[in-house]
């Protein structure tokens, strides 16, 4: 299977259901959108996260009603320098969908989607860890992976492989 | 009541506690190896049933593996950790110890001997109420646990402690009301009589057991109580290392802790020896042969019996999962204690209107 | 003679320990003076051919109702005895009262008693489990019925005293909503 | 022998005192020979590895007080029947009426306390027991 | 008592008769090194509350400092009782992020292989958790039959546990002789193998009673919480991946999905005891005509050459060194490859930005999901209970913190 | 031969030790306690008079003392934890006003 290049122009993806539903919803939330190797990755502005995702989940016709993962990439030195990253699954119809928020490595903050999925507790809390992204209305912010006195966030680029010395 | 004591009444006061000595001495030494040997015997046979070979380095067949175990034991680190209550952490081991060698006492293994013109019962001591003090005995061995578990000081330690002595004071209930069937069955509250009374045959080859004379039921109650009594799998909750680590031995160590397990075979042996004595006929059992093998045939017959009993205590612990602490509570009040209390009443109907 | 000696043993253990009941603070320590009183009283029960009852006294006093004053002790987790004004006075005033009662006491059986000692009794006089059996069953045939009353209003009246009350919220149990044990 | 019936619970003292002797060598014994080398966290209390949080000796559920009651008022039933299926042989039916009773009336508290759940361990205090 | 160690979370009593107990790490019941803080009333469970960490070894930073190949012998140590799950997985991700194809042999094997890790996973569980609730010889019995399946992994790869067997492009070496006949000796012996553990405990009474109806979690609980695999299965949501969203060749295989709607202990239980044996069967079905031909993908730059080829031609020579030396480049780009593994969804997101070293490796990991469910089974119930949810939802430690 | 007046003194000294254990100990368990001591003090002098008049009627009154004993431990310790309860504590002096 040779690699087909990316679909990056939001016009040539709006027919797909999960995007056409959010733009349905709000155009502004949505800030881009890319379709590469069979993955439909939309990147959603900050504010609208929770809400995008509850439409996601609750919506009849797309039923993402599992939230497979949360992550972080670490994009430093560039600007925005996060991205939050949630993999979204339908059960029932077998789908997949990326959602990404980018942050901007001085404010590394979004609201938490515990309240959606209950599941997002774990992720969020080692994201909040690992990259020091914080997670607003999360019930129980703390280091998971990590000693609670630790300083730094492994995970970020600036840290260094071997920890600072 | 004296009836048994006749003969004995020529010994001085000085031969009698010397004889009473010497039975004793033999009787801990041979209840020790027996406690040794039975955990060797639990290792191999359970290493036998899960496909593996037990013990088997020290010495032949493993033989040698109680001894350095008991090397082992006694070279260890003997801690006793600063936040223990003490006095009762150390008093709680030598408790459960003492309690568990000394039921033994009463347990009568083989008819009467004469060696020398002195005329013993093969147990160190024959009274009237020999059950009855086995009872009390078996009733004081909650403190062991209970004050082991308290004087710790850890919360495992007390969980377990509390689990045990509340599983053993619940069991001891049904385990005495299954055995006041037998009671009925002979009369007598004198093991040796209990005993006795079982000699012979009825329709000719059945013997007469108790187990055969109607009090199954009672058998298998007691069965199920004195395993809970004696802390074995499927009812040893209180050690249950997957949930409490080790119950309330959790602090102990060395020989302390060996303490600990001795008196747990310990008890074991004796259980056996109790279900032997009452539900299956003691040391009665097919004699023959010359005189010498007649003399011998009792003690084997009693210690063979003793010993399937002690093989249904391995294999069973190879077997069965353990169960939940309520089931377990469940179990003895609300099923084995109004059976026992129902056979009870059964056989006492019975036996008042057969005559 | 072998008698009069195990009695001044046991007599000594019972009052050894019943001294250290009072003079401790931490109730288990009571408790366990009170069970060793209890089993040196057993043997003194023995010695005076009451083996029934010696074994009884063991089961029932130092095998069970200790138990339960145990269990109590470990379950309120009863520290040591706190020292008040009271007991200092008490503790003053104690000590001659034992020596005052006990004299009196002993003064008023002994007077009643004036007989020294009843004659050898050997062994022909032993409370065996038939010898009190064919009592009990028999000529306190009602005392016995009445018992079982009394045990029946123990047990109720033990498990209304000591069930917590009825909570309302906060402890109630999260049960799962639809399955439970089948 | 001096006194034959008191003789016969002698051997059960020098036994206790054989076994109390025993068990007090083996501490000893284990005492004396044992290394001894404690250290900070040798002598922690086991809480699985964890420094522990507040005191083990809590108080603990009336359940185990409960239980510990009904074993004394079912012991003393217990110890009743003993003697009683001693001489059941001579009693005969009137013993068994006479145990019927009583008997009867105890599991009228046994019934009791089953419909009032203290035999129930999986429900946790508070609901009323 | 001095503080010695880094201040760990703690849980308050919030009721008079409560206490708070530590379950772990040194817990022999808690599968590694998990450890958790419980309120307990008497013996009921008030408030439980997970703390992990304690095996974080910082796998997904390692990666990023290391070409994609050097990457596969990490991932076997992630989950240490499927790593041949582990690696199909990243290895899938990756030839997804450089549009590789490899050739049905390879596949094959790996689905094969995949299965018996499944097998392999399985069989510790049920020993672990037999183990847990007290029956002593299953974990034996179990042990035994996982040694056969130790054994195949050893032929293949020469390791018995952290095989890094999948590499990308394929596998690392042609299997060797004789090991589909040990292979099909194991699947002719083992389902009656699962009889007799079946017998043990299926129809024995005290373990329905440990089991039925203990540690329920409801099907709209299992999604909400993020369950997965035969947890979720177990509670009635019917998805498996290797059926609904087939990878590596799985739709050519003939499987059922066992599901069950009790969501108590012994639901995943049997659905895991059902699952062994479908695993079997795929087994056999992979033995009945493994295709021929290579088993590394036709790219000379990114997959190894042969040790032969390596040593007689200068071509090969010449690759081998440059990919050993520099790794090679893929394409920038991202993937999230999710694999059924036996304890539910395992996801890979790889980041690439073109260079021959990850940007970022995440991994999801199915014990890390599963274990928030465990709460809500526990609460209310016994501590007995609360060993028996953990043996039931089979999280592996290193899984969990990676 | 042990006289009965060995074991009579003995009977009274251990139940004056009951008796002042009851007023000097201020906690309520070990207050039960000395009654346990006092009953196990009238229950020796029972056995000794039984002996002494060999007649069994002694010892079965003390079987009975025991039964009650039984039942007052199960109430009085039901007591003592209903009122630990609301007053948390087992000091008699603080335990000194009736209502609960």
């Amino acid at each position: 299977m040779p690699l087909a290049p990316a679909i990056t122009d939001l016009d040539q993806l709006k027919e797909r259901p999960a995007l056409a539903r959010l733009l349905a919803w709000n155009p502004d939330a949505v800030e881009a959108a890319k379709l590469d190797r069979d993955e439909l990755t939309i990147v959603v502005k900050r504010p609208a996260i929770r809400e995008a995702c509850a439409i996601l989940r609750d919506d009849g016709k797309l039923q993402f009603n599992f939230l497979c993962d949360i992550t972080c990439v670490d994009w430093y030195p560039n600007e925005p320098r996060f991205e939050v990253v949630y993999h979204l699954l339908s059960v029932p119809r077998q789908q997949r969908l990326r959602l990404k928020v980018r942050l901007a490595g001085d404010d590394p903050s979004l609201e938490s989607i515990t309240s959606v999925w209950p599941s997002a507790n774990f992720f969020e809390r080692e994201i909040y860890d690992l990259f020091g992204v914080r997670f607003s209305g999360h019930p129980n912010l703390r280091r998971i992976m990590m000693p609670e006195d630790w300083e730094g966030h492994p995970l970020r680029k600036d840290y260094p492989v071997e920890g600072y010395r | 009541m004296l009836r048994l004591y006749v003969e004995e009444k020529m010994l001085s006061i000085t031969t009698f506690v010397i004889v009473s000595v010497i039975k004793i001495v033999i009787a801990l030494a041979v209840l020790l190896t027996a406690v040794a040997y039975t955990v060797w015997l639990e290792r191999k046979l359970v290493g036998r049933i899960q496909n593996r070979w037990g013990p088997q380095r020290v010495g032949p067949f493993g033989l040698l593996q109680p001894l350095a175990d008991g090397a082992k034991f006694i070279f260890k680190e003997d801690l006793t950790p600063p936040y223990v209550y003490k006095p009762l952490y150390i008093a709680a081991p030598i408790l459960s110890l003492v309690l568990a060698l000394t039921s033994i006492s009463l347990v009568p293994i083989g008819n009467w001997v004469t060696v020398r013109g002195v005329r013993t019962p093969l147990e160190i001591t024959d009274v009237n109420i020999g059950l009855l003090i086995i009872l009390g005995i078996t009733s004081l061995s909650v403190y062991g646990v209970a004050l082991a578990g308290w004087s710790s000081n850890s919360k495992y330690s007390l969980l377990g402690s509390l689990r045990a002595s509340a599983q053993m004071v619940s069991y001891e209930i049904a385990l005495g009301v299954s055995l006041v069937g037998v009671l009925i069955m002979s009369g007598s509250l004198n093991l040796r009589e209990i005993v006795d009374m079982q000699g012979g045959h009825m329709a000719g080859f059945i013997p007469r057991w108790n187990i055969f004379r109607g009090q199954i039921v009672a058998f298998f109650v007691y069965l199920a109580a004195a395993f809970a009594e004696t802390n074995r799998v499927p009812f040893d909750l209180p050690e249950a290392e997957t949930e409490l680590v080790a119950g309330y031995h959790t602090e102990y160590s060395s020989m302390k802790f060996a303490m600990f397990f001795m008196a747990e075979y310990a008890n074991m042996i004796t259980a056996a020896s109790i279900a032997t004595l009452l539900f299956l006929g003691g040391w009665h059992g097919p004699l023959g042969g010359p005189w010498w093998l007649q003399a011998i045939l009792p003690v084997f017959w009693f210690a063979l019996k003793v010993f399937g009993f002690i093989f249904l205590y391995i294999w069973i612990r190879g077997t069965l999962p353990r169960f939940r602490y309520d089931q377990l509570m469940a179990f003895g009040w609300k099923f084995l204690f109004p059976i026992a209390v129902a056979n009870v009443l059964v056989t006492s109907l019975i036996v008042a209107l057969q005559k | 003679m072998l008698q009069l000696v195990l009695f001044f043993v046991f007599g000594t253990i019972a009052v050894a320990a019943a001294v250290n009941l009072l003079a401790q603070r931490h109730p288990i320590n009571s408790a366990l003076s009170l069970i060793v009183v209890m089993a040196s009283l057993a043997a003194l029960f023995l010695l005076m051919g009451a083996e029934f009852l010696a074994a009884i006294q063991v089961i029932v006093y130092a095998g069970a109702i200790m138990v339960l004053f145990v269990f109590v002790i470990m379950l309120l987790n009863a520290g040591a005895e706190e020292r008040t004004p009271g007991s200092r006075v008490a503790m003053l005033l104690g000590f001659p009262a034992v020596v005052l009662l006990a004299g009196s006491l002993a003064w008023t059986l002994l007077a009643r008693n004036p007989r020294p000692a009843p004659v050898a009794l050997g062994g022909g006089f032993v409370g065996s489990p038939t010898a009190i059996a064919q009592l009990l069953f028999r000529d306190f045939l009602l005392p016995f019925e009445v018992t079982s009353v009394l045990i029946l209003i123990a047990i109720m009246g033990a498990v209304v005293l000591a069930s917590p009350p009825r909570t309302t919220a906060g402890a109630a149990s999260p049960e799962p909503p639809a399955k439970r044990e089948r | 022998m001096p006194d034959n019936y008191f003789a016969r619970y002698l051997p059960i003292l020098i036994h206790v005192l054989f076994a109390l002797a025993l068990a007090g060598a083996i501490v000893i014994l284990s005492t004396l020979v044992g290394k001894h080398r404690p250290s900070r966290v040798k002598l922690q209390p086991y809480e699985c590895g964890i420094t522990p949080v507040g005191d083990a000796r809590q108080r603990f559920s009336v359940k185990f007080y409960l239980v510990a009651m009904l074993f004394i008022l079912f012991d003393v039933e217990a110890v009743f029947l003993y003697p009683w299926a001693v001489i059941f042989r001579e009693l005969k039916l009137f013993g068994f009426f006479e145990m019927l009773v009583y008997i009867l009336v105890l599991l009228t508290g046994f019934y009791y306390l089953w419909k009032k759940g203290v035999l129930d361990w999986n429900k946790p205090e508070g609901s009323g027991l | 008592m001095p503080q010695m160690f880094t201040p760990s979370p703690t849980l308050e009593a919030t009721g008079p008769s409560t206490m708070t107990l530590n379950m772990g790490p040194q817990h022999p019941s808690t599968h590694g090194v998990l450890r958790l803080l419980l309120e307990i009333d008497g013996e009921t469970v008030v408030r439980l509350m997970p703390d992990i960490g304690f095996l974080h070894t910082g796998i997904e930073k390692t990666c990023e400092a290391k070409f994609y190949q050097q990457a596969v012998p990490l991932t076997d140590r992630i989950d240490y009782l499927c790593p041949l799950t582990n690696n199909l997985c990243y290895v899938l991700a990756v030839e997804r992020l450089l549009g590789l194809e490899i050739p049905p042999r390879a596949q094959w094997l790996r689905v094969m292989l995949n299965e018996l890790t499944r097998i392999n996973s399985h069989l510790v569980w049920l020993g672990t958790h037999a183990l847990d609730i007290g029956a002593m010889s299953v974990f034996l019995y179990c042990f035994r039959e996982r040694e056969d399946t130790l054994r195949i992994f050893e032929m293949v790869s020469g390791q018995r546990m952290m095989t890094s067997y999948f590499r990308i492009g394929g596998l690392a070496l042609e299997p060797p002789l004789g090991m589909f006949d040990t292979v099909r000796k194991f699947v002719n012996r083992f389902p009656s193998r699962v009889d007799e553990y079946e017998n043990l405990l299926t129809a024995n009474p005290i373990w329905l009673r440990r089991t039925k109806g203990v540690a329920y979690l409801a099907p709209e609980d299992a999604i909400a919480l993020g369950a997965t695999g035969p947890t979720l299965r177990a509670s009635g949501v019917d998805i498996d991946l290797r059926r609904d969203m087939p990878y590596t060749g799985y739709e050519k295989f003939q499987f059922k999905v066992p599901i069950s709607h009790d969501g108590d202990v012994f639901a995943r239980y049997i659905v895991r005891v059902e699952e062994l044996r479908e695993s079997n069967e795929i087994v056999r079905q992979t033995l009945e005509g493994v295709p021929e031909g290579p088993i590394k993908a036709d790219a000379p730059k990114i997959v190894l050459p042969d040790r032969e080829k390596m040593k007689t031609q200068m071509e090969a020579l010449i690759y081998h060194f440059k990919i050993v030396t520099e790794g090679f480049p893929v394409p920038a780009g991202e993937v999230y490859q999710a694999v059924e593994s036996p304890r539910g969804e395992m996801g890979y997101y790889v980041v690439s930005d073109g260079s021959p070293k990850p940007y970022r490796v995440h991994v999801r990991a199915p014990s890390f999901a599963n274990l928030q469910a465990l709460e809500t089974m526990c609460k209310g119930r016994l501590i007995a209970d609360v060993v028996a949810a953990i043996g039931s939802i089979d999280i592996v430690l290193g899984e969990v913190d990676r | 031969m042990v006289p009965i007046s060995y074991y009579l003194v003995l009977s009274a000294i251990l139940f004056s030790l009951g008796v002042v254990g009851f007023l000097i100990k201020r906690n309520l368990i070990t207050l039960f306690m000395s009654i346990e001591l006092m009953l196990n003090a009238v229950n020796l002098a029972f056995v000794a008079f039984a002996w002494q008049w060999k007649s069994l009627n002694g010892q079965v009154f003390v079987f009975f003392v025991m039964v009650v004993a039984a039942a007052e431990a199960a109430v009085g310790l039901a007591i003592i934890i209903a009122v630990f309860r609301t007053r948390e504590t087992l000091n008699v002096d603080r335990v000194n006003l009736l209502k609960l």
